[in-house]
């Protein structure tokens, strides 16, 4: 059975090595489950969040899934939208990792919130002045969007095509592959940038709070941009990491190098807007807001520190690695600036989430700590779990890496 | 012909577009939304009719008047009753949630016994009652009723009951104790005092918490003119800090400051009018203190001590020593000295038309046949039975105070509503009713005006709670003691009794919330004066000018009371908290909001220490600390207070937190064998 | 939405003053807050930054050293800002400003509990329950029938005891008037045993909040993030001013 | 369409034997292939029918039933009986409190004052003397337009100001001579006459529903003004 279902010409590990692989995430799983049941059952309190620290770990890392999970809809812009066919290599694996990206997001944030079944309620009475409805619009669309995308990889294993009319809707599917990544593009752009104005709108927190373009705040632009970097480099991440873990060759060199040329050329871009926007905000938003921008990081060291490795470690570097061809042509610099590139995003969405809340708003306040309790995290390593073995059942029976095949033969 | 799988999905798409088309999903949809919104674990309010009654709070000796909302005869909101001649309608924390005491967590619902291994275990009240009957008889020391707070109805039924038999214990309430001082300051007894508080202009008080809970709270800040507090005081309590002038001082040196500024007054002639031996005598006394000794003893400066003194006006300046909620009395001679300054200033008086007190009085009636005494006159290890009735006292009396005046092996029984702080270590309790379930009558102050008022009942008390009067019956049952004066069933039937006698008397007036003051010429019947006291009524005994022209002896100044135990502890501990902290039983689960939900009172387990002292004793927060004193010691966690003088350690006289009731009470680290418990002495060290 | 509607003529606008030179910390008008409007006590656990309290009072002190060292104690409670930055956030409108009234209505039954305004809000001034609503046994008995119980995980703030206004309107109407502003008034500005809460009509030149408004003690908290709070505190000590305005004691905001 | 079929075996190349059903698929793709029997053509059309019919017939007729659970009033009562014979107003026994606020239902005491002894023969009369007056003990009637208690909803202010008359919300029922079981939705727990009688389309009068939009609406129509706290407490 488990034989039959493998697309032909693959090889794949035997099924109790894999089950042995999975064994673990399983478990993970399971507790997870029962820490969000939990939560769930008994009530938020068992979180360490609180009325001051309102937003926890579960939101921080809701935004940096997402951002990395934005590899999913660029890519598939590039591919459909901009016609780079050497994407293709990697378009599968790309939806695959946005799915569960996304999916994973929808399901932790329903734990989050302190009434789930009332979470509906901003479809029947949306306020369209709120980023957040923006977001929920967006993302549950979105959600659908790498639903749809989703399927016909599914689709794609060899034993599901014995059943015609899977078939016949695969084969519609791919027409209008085309019209979805559009859509997906659209939708993503959208809530890329409203995750980012959650915060860029907030005129109570000056640490935050920036000036708008048109009705969005500068926050809006720095997220899509960011997303697009981190994206690419996060699809090249995983797919260096599947090769090793399976010991195969999944894709070409030169479409490591496309990944990364693409991400180097848009960090230019977010150095470059992230440098300025900083620049504005010390000088003329916060105090403007009566703040003197000093205040922000006097509080702690640390916080200057990581304000200045984002933008130079985990933004300049990378995207000089990207840009010197003789560097980008060894995968181990390839690796590197992607990591790094990863990192710069799980950096900036912590300091947007956690040091927003931990600093002082009022003049009595003190500077917050906080750290996740074990039910938060198991939560969300249940959403970690789910992405591994969603993913290694896709590597598996679904064919995520059309090249492996003709790699595999020469 | 075979059905495909195509059939089948046109089956079921057929059927979805039928479920659209049915009422199906929308109602779903619509009746889950309105479920999402109503969870049926919610407790609903119940409706019903609105009212509103008058009745007092009854959780500490100021008993402030309430104005109850009530719906369908529930209380669910209380106010205090503005412009009345015994409040300015504020309340503090725990009078605004008074109304929730009936559901007290901490409720006793039952007799209690200590078992030999030290547990509580439930008893029946016939056995508790021949124990304590047994315990009685076979005494041969001291048989001791604690009346917490005196003048009562009750207080009454105990001085009959222990007629002959006893003594009436009276904790060291601050309130007490100075008026003790200041009546040992007259040649011969002056009867009741008075402070003609209408003319003070300005208060100038010792460590006294005049701005927070001083009879009821905002009772200066609201009065119509302004009055002007000066406050000579070691830490910088609530009241230091809205003071108009907060002095610090070093801890413990009130007296000195106190003799200084009557040196000062009599040099300004403030007792011209006196005796001339009077005057000499304590002349002679004062003489040795002038500003710059002051100043050595004390830290208070030449400049300042002079300023106040001059501001100390004849006629229109008031002193105050205490209350201290938790602190505790001064020592004598600083209470002595303080209390001089007032008859400098001419502020105290006697009462020119004294309470006269009928023989069937139920409260007084029975006011000479038993031996009053304070708690510290009590010789140690004298009392073998010791009857506790501190109920809602207002103030904490820390169990060390109490137990070296115990007999080994005495037995101790305690009347209350809640398993207390000084119940956990009584060996028979006896569950009371809480208040608002029961009509208690609330006294004025037995030493100065003479009042009474009363406080209403909303709802039954538990099953289990019994009356004092009642307890008090059958125990005199089975020892054969009867009582005529105090004869009644209830504590509601001794009130009638009291209205009776009231009427009779015919003295006095009844002065009523927005109404004008009545006298007995229109309340003639009890069952009139009782339905005005339900409506809020004050009863005050009649009163006129106040005579400061008296004799006086100042022996006392020059007594130094006995040497403090020796001890080797380099730290000074101060107690704080305000009146309604002090005895936990007085307190709603809601007062959580302020001790557990806001930084405002200090924790039990805090130990406020100012920095400098921190860095100079390297006392590391995150290490584990015990503050040590002669009575024991108590794991504090160390929290750095700027506000704090070097050298001292601040906690909070009352636990608090999740179940305040179940935390040992800090008080009892107070050290009798001190002066005064109000600086008690203390070290930190590494637990 | 909210913002398209204008003013209704003569509409009152509801604010307050608090005077902190009066304020002694007492802490009743936290307790009268939770009494009137069914909060249920700390749960084990529960502490300043996770407990359900609309109306909290912290202490505020001038960084100085004993005996120089001063305090005041500062009230907060929502802020009802004319510029409510909770609201804008609220995806499904369960925060609305309320243009007959000028408060920041929160309504608990329409939130989803995803603490964006609570984010949003600078002042603190809103819990969520992490909690569900539990009292000692039979103490549901003293619930206020003239407001809900709120449920676990939603979001909640002061809303002036809005409630106590239908009941003056009722009162009014039965007795074919008007309602006076002094019929109304939030139970916080009733218990405060030394009256440092006072409350009224803005739009009313004459009442006790529109000269206390007035009055140059008067000041704001954070006044530059441009929230236009209705919530005015009094302070005759300059180092209170400029802590609310700087953070620091004795040091103007920039550009201030 | 058979495109379909050779793109498939074209595409990859494969050799995959091509199963029954593929050929039965196929052939369902081709117009006049093997004559096929009346009902098996229309097979397809009659499934759909047959969910189609079943689902409404489910949905109209079995499932609002199954929606409510109805219980009888602990007493029986004849609203005419009072307004005729005893000539009695709405407002005899539902009046407004001094302070404004509405007293719904008279209490035990109240109907007392005229029901100390049983009037006329009636059996509910007997049990209502018996069960309730003499012990002294309150019905608990069941409240059919009682809102929830996020609700606040001011009685004077409708019928004083507003002028409307009790028939426009609760109906005729000072009329009725008897008072139907209070039926409650077992999910949402409301009471059908808040939560809406009908069962599709959109109910506006109060007589109906009570729900926010029922007050929204008319607000809206009065052109009073709708803010969430005039109703949300």
């Amino acid at each position: 059975m488990d034989k039959t279902a493998i697309s032909r010409g693959l090889q794949r590990a035997p099924l109790g090595q894999f089950l042995l692989w999975l064994g673990p995430w399983i478990a993970l799983l399971v507790f997870g489950v029962y820490c969000a049941y939990l939560c769930l059952r008994y009530g938020l309190h068992l979180t360490n969040m609180d009325n001051r620290f309102a937003f926890g770990a579960w939101i921080f890392l809701d935004l940096t899934v997402i951002a990395l999970g934005a590899g999913a809809f660029f890519t598939g812009f590039l591919l459909y939208i901009l016609k780079r066919k050497e994407l293709r290599a990697v378009i599968n694996s790309a939806v695959t990792i946005g799915f569960i990206c996304y999916s994973g997001a929808v399901v932790i944030l329903m734990v989050d919130v302190g009434q789930p079944l009332r979470a509906w309620f901003t479809f029947w009475h949306p306020n369209v002045h709120s980023m957040l409805t923006e977001v929920t619009f967006c993302i549950t669309c979105y959600l659908g969007v790498l639903a749809f995308e989703y399927i016909p990889i599914l689709l794609k294993n060899r034993k599901l095509r014995q059943i015609p009319s899977f078939l016949v809707f695969e084969f519609n599917m791919h027409k209008v592959m085309y019209v979805l990544a559009g859509a997906g593009t659209f939708l993503s752009f959208f809530h890329q940038g409203s995750l980012g104005g959650l915060y860029g709108v907030l005129n109570g927190r000056p640490f935050v709070y920036r000036e708008s373009f048109g009705i969005w705040p500068t926050t809006f632009f720095l997220f899509i941009v960011s997303a697009a970097a981190a994206g690419p480099s996060f699809i090249l991440l995983t797919t260096w990491i599947t090769s090793k873990v399976t010991k195969k060759r999944l894709v070409t060199q030169e479409v490591y190098e496309s990944l990364g040329k693409i991400s180097g050329y848009i960090l230019i871009g977010y150095v470059l807007f992230k440098t300025i926007d900083t620049l504005v905000w010390i000088s003329m938003t916060a105090p403007g807001m009566g703040v003197h921008p000093d205040s922000f990081f006097a509080s702690k060291p640390g916080y200057t520190a990581l304000h200045l490795l984002e933008v130079t470690i985990f933004g300049f570097l990378p995207m000089a690695i990207y840009m010197t061809k003789r560097l980008r042509s060894q995968i181990k610099w390839l690796v590197t600036a992607a990591v790094l590139t990863c990192l710069g995003i799980v950096v900036n969405r912590y300091i947007l989430t956690i040091q927003t809340l931990a600093l002082p708003t009022l003049p009595f306040d003190e500077l917050l700590s906080y750290m996740p309790s074990w039910q938060e995290t198991g939560a969300f390593l249940m959403v970690i779990a789910y992405g591994m073995i969603v993913y290694s059942l896709s590597f598996r029976y679904a064919n995520l890496f059309p090249l492996e095949r003709e790699l595999q033969r020469n | 012909m075979i059905v495909t799988r195509r059939h089948i999905l046109k089956l079921l798409g057929g059927g979805a577009v039928g479920t659209i088309f049915s009422p199906i999903p929308w109602k779903l949809l619509r009746d889950s939304s309105v479920w999402t919104q109503n969870w049926s674990w919610l407790p609903v309010p119940q409706r019903g009719p609105v009212g509103s009654a008058y009745s007092a709070c009854t959780l500490c000796p100021s008993g402030c008047g309430l104005k109850v909302r009530t719906i369908g005869g529930r209380p669910v909101l209380v106010n205090g009753i503005s412009n009345t001649a015994w409040g300015k309608g504020g309340l503090c924390p725990a009078g605004t949630a008074i109304h929730q005491m009936p559901w007290h967590p901490a409720q006793l619902r039952s007799v209690k016994m200590r078992q030999s291994d030290g547990r509580f275990m439930e008893a029946k009240l016939d056995v508790a009652l021949a124990a304590v009957a047994a315990a009685i008889k076979g005494a041969n020391g001291t048989v001791a009723i604690l009346d917490g707070r005196p003048g009562r109805l009750i207080s009454g039924a105990y001085r009959e009951f222990l007629a002959g038999k006893g003594v009436i214990v009276q904790p060291p309430s601050v309130a007490r104790s100075s008026m003790k001082v200041l009546r040992s300051l007259f040649k011969e007894d002056p009867g009741p005092l008075a402070i003609d508080v209408d003319q003070v202009k300005t208060v100038v008080s010792f460590s006294a918490s005049v701005l927070e809970n001083f009879g009821q709270p905002g009772l200066l800040q609201q009065s119509p003119k302004k009055i002007r507090t000066i406050q000579f005081e070691a830490i910088q309590s609530r009241t230091a800090l809205k003071a108009d002038q907060w002095v610090p001082i070093k801890p413990g040196t009130e007296r000195e400051i106190a003799l200084g500024l009557a040196n000062l007054l009599l040099k300004k002639g403030y007792a011209a009018n006196w005796d001339e031996e009077d005057r000499t005598a304590l002349e002679k006394i004062c003489a040795e203190w002038t500003p710059s000794k002051v100043f050595a003893a004390s830290g208070v400066d030449e400049a300042t001590l002079t300023s106040v003194a001059n501001t100390m006006e004849i006629g229109s300046t008031v002193v105050v020593a205490g209350p201290d909620a938790v602190g505790g009395p001064l020592a004598i001679e600083a209470e002595a000295s303080i209390q001089t300054l007032n008859l400098l200033l001419g502020s105290v008086g006697q009462a020119i038309k004294p309470v006269k007190i009928a023989a069937d009085d139920p409260a007084f009636g029975a006011i000479d046949a038993v031996e009053t005494k304070d708690l510290t006159d009590v010789p140690a290890q004298s009392i073998e039975v010791l009857i506790i009735d501190m109920a809602m006292a207002g103030y904490a009396l820390p169990w060390n105070l109490l137990a070296d005046k115990l007999a080994p092996k005495a037995l101790v029984v305690s009347l209350t509503p809640v398993l207390d702080d000084l119940a956990q270590h009584s060996q028979v309790v006896i569950p009371t009713a809480l208040p608002f379930t029961t009509v208690q009558d609330i006294p004025g102050h037995p030493d100065f005006l003479r009042s009474v008022r009363m406080a209403q009942a909303f709802g039954a008390p538990a099953d289990d709670a019994l009356d004092p009067v009642d307890f008090l019956n059958r125990l005199g049952k089975i020892l054969g003691i009867n009582r005529d004066v105090t004869a009644a069933d209830s504590l509601s039937e001794l009130i009638e009794k009291q209205a009776e006698v009231l009427v009779n008397a015919k003295e006095g007036v009844v002065l009523q919330p927005k109404k004008d003051p009545a006298d007995f010429d229109d309340i003639d019947e009890a069952d009139e004066l009782l339905k005005r006291f339900k409506r809020g009524a004050c009863f005050v005994a009649a009163f006129g000018q106040i005579d400061t022209a008296l004799k006086f002896s100042f022996d006392s100044l020059g007594i130094i009371s006995d040497e403090t135990k020796k001890h080797d502890f380099t730290m000074q501990l101060i107690l704080t908290g305000g009146v309604e902290r002090a005895s936990l039983a007085s307190r709603s689960p809601i007062l959580s909001k302020v001790d557990q939900e806001s930084g405002l009172n200090p924790f039990a387990d805090g130990a406020h220490v100012n920095p400098e002292t921190i860095a100079n004793l390297a006392l590391l927060p995150k290490k584990r600390w015990v503050v040590n004193t002669p009575e024991g010691s108590i794991k504090v966690q160390i929290r750095p207070d700027p506000t704090v003088p070097p050298g001292v350690i601040l906690m909070s006289g009352a636990p608090n937190g999740p179940k305040p009731w179940d935390v040992a009470n800090p008080v009892e680290l107070a050290s009798p064998g001190q002066k005064s418990w109000r600086i008690i002495p203390a070290v930190i060290k590494e637990a | 939405m909210s913002r398209a509607k204008e003013k209704p003529e003569g509409a009152p606008r509801y604010a307050m003053t608090i005077d902190l030179d009066k304020c002694t910390g007492c802490g009743a008008c936290m307790v009268a807050c939770a009494v009137e409007n069914n909060v249920p006590p700390a749960q084990s656990g529960a502490n300043d930054r996770n407990g359900t309290t609309l109306m909290r009072v912290y202490a505020m002190s001038n960084k100085q050293v004993y005996p120089h060292a001063k305090q005041v104690f500062v009230p907060m409670t929502c802020q009802q800002c004319e510029d409510p930055p909770c609201e804008t956030v609220c995806p499904q409108n369960a925060v609305e400003y309320d243009w007959t009234t000028g408060i920041v209505a929160q309504i608990p039954v329409r939130c989803l509990g995803c603490r964006y305004c609570m984010v949003a809000c600078p002042y603190h001034a809103r819990a969520f329950n992490w909690w569900d609503p539990t009292w000692p046994e039979g103490m549901e008995a003293t619930l206020n029938p003239d407001i809900s119980t709120r449920s676990r995980g939603t979001a909640e703030k002061c809303n002036f005891c809005h409630h106590r206004r239908q009941l003056a309107r009722e009162r009014a109407v039965h007795e074919d008037r008007e309602m006076c502003e002094d019929e109304y008034q939030p139970a916080c500005v009733e218990a405060c045993p030394v009256g440092a809460i006072t409350f009224g009509n803005l739009e009313d030149p004459n009442s006790a909040v529109s000269k206390g408004f007035a009055k140059p003690e008067a000041f704001a908290f954070v006044e530059k993030l441009g929230t236009k709070p209705k919530i005015r505190y009094l302070s005759s000590q300059k180092w209170v001013h400029d802590m609310a305005r700087s953070g620091v004691p004795g040091k103007e905001a920039t550009n201030g | 369409m058979l495109s379909l079929g050779s793109w498939y075996l074209d595409s990859k190349g494969l050799k995959t034997p091509i199963s029954p059903a593929w050929r039965e698929f196929v052939s369902n793709q081709t117009r006049g292939g093997t004559r096929r029997s009346l009902l098996s053509r229309h097979m397809g059309t009659l499934m759909f029918l047959a969910g189609l019919i079943g689902m409404l017939i489910f949905g109209w007729v079995f499932f609002p039933p199954m929606l409510y659970t109805s219980t009888e009033q602990p007493l029986q009562f004849n609203h005419k009986i009072h307004m005729d014979e005893g000539g009695m107003e709405c407002a005899d026994c539902h009046p407004f409190r001094a302070d404004g606020t509405f007293a719904s239902l008279p209490t035990l005491q109240q109907c007392a004052e005229c029901h100390e002894e049983p009037i006329g023969d009636s059996e509910a009369e007997k049990a209502f003397i018996d069960e309730y007056v003499t012990p002294g003990k309150e019905v608990n009637w069941y409240v059919y337009s009682r809102q929830p208690m996020n609700a606040y909803f001011s009685h004077i202010a409708h019928v004083k100001t507003g002028g409307f008359s009790c028939e426009e919300c609760h109906g005729d029922h000072g009329n009725s001579e008897s008072i139907p079981p209070y039926q409650t939705n077992i999910i949402s727990g409301y009471s059908r006459a808040v939560g809406g009688q009908a069962m599709a389309g959109r109910e506006v009068l109060p007589t109906e529903v009570m729900r926010m939009d029922t007050c929204s609406d008319c607000h809206i129509k009065h052109g009073r003004r709708t803010p969430c706290l005039e109703c949300h407490k």
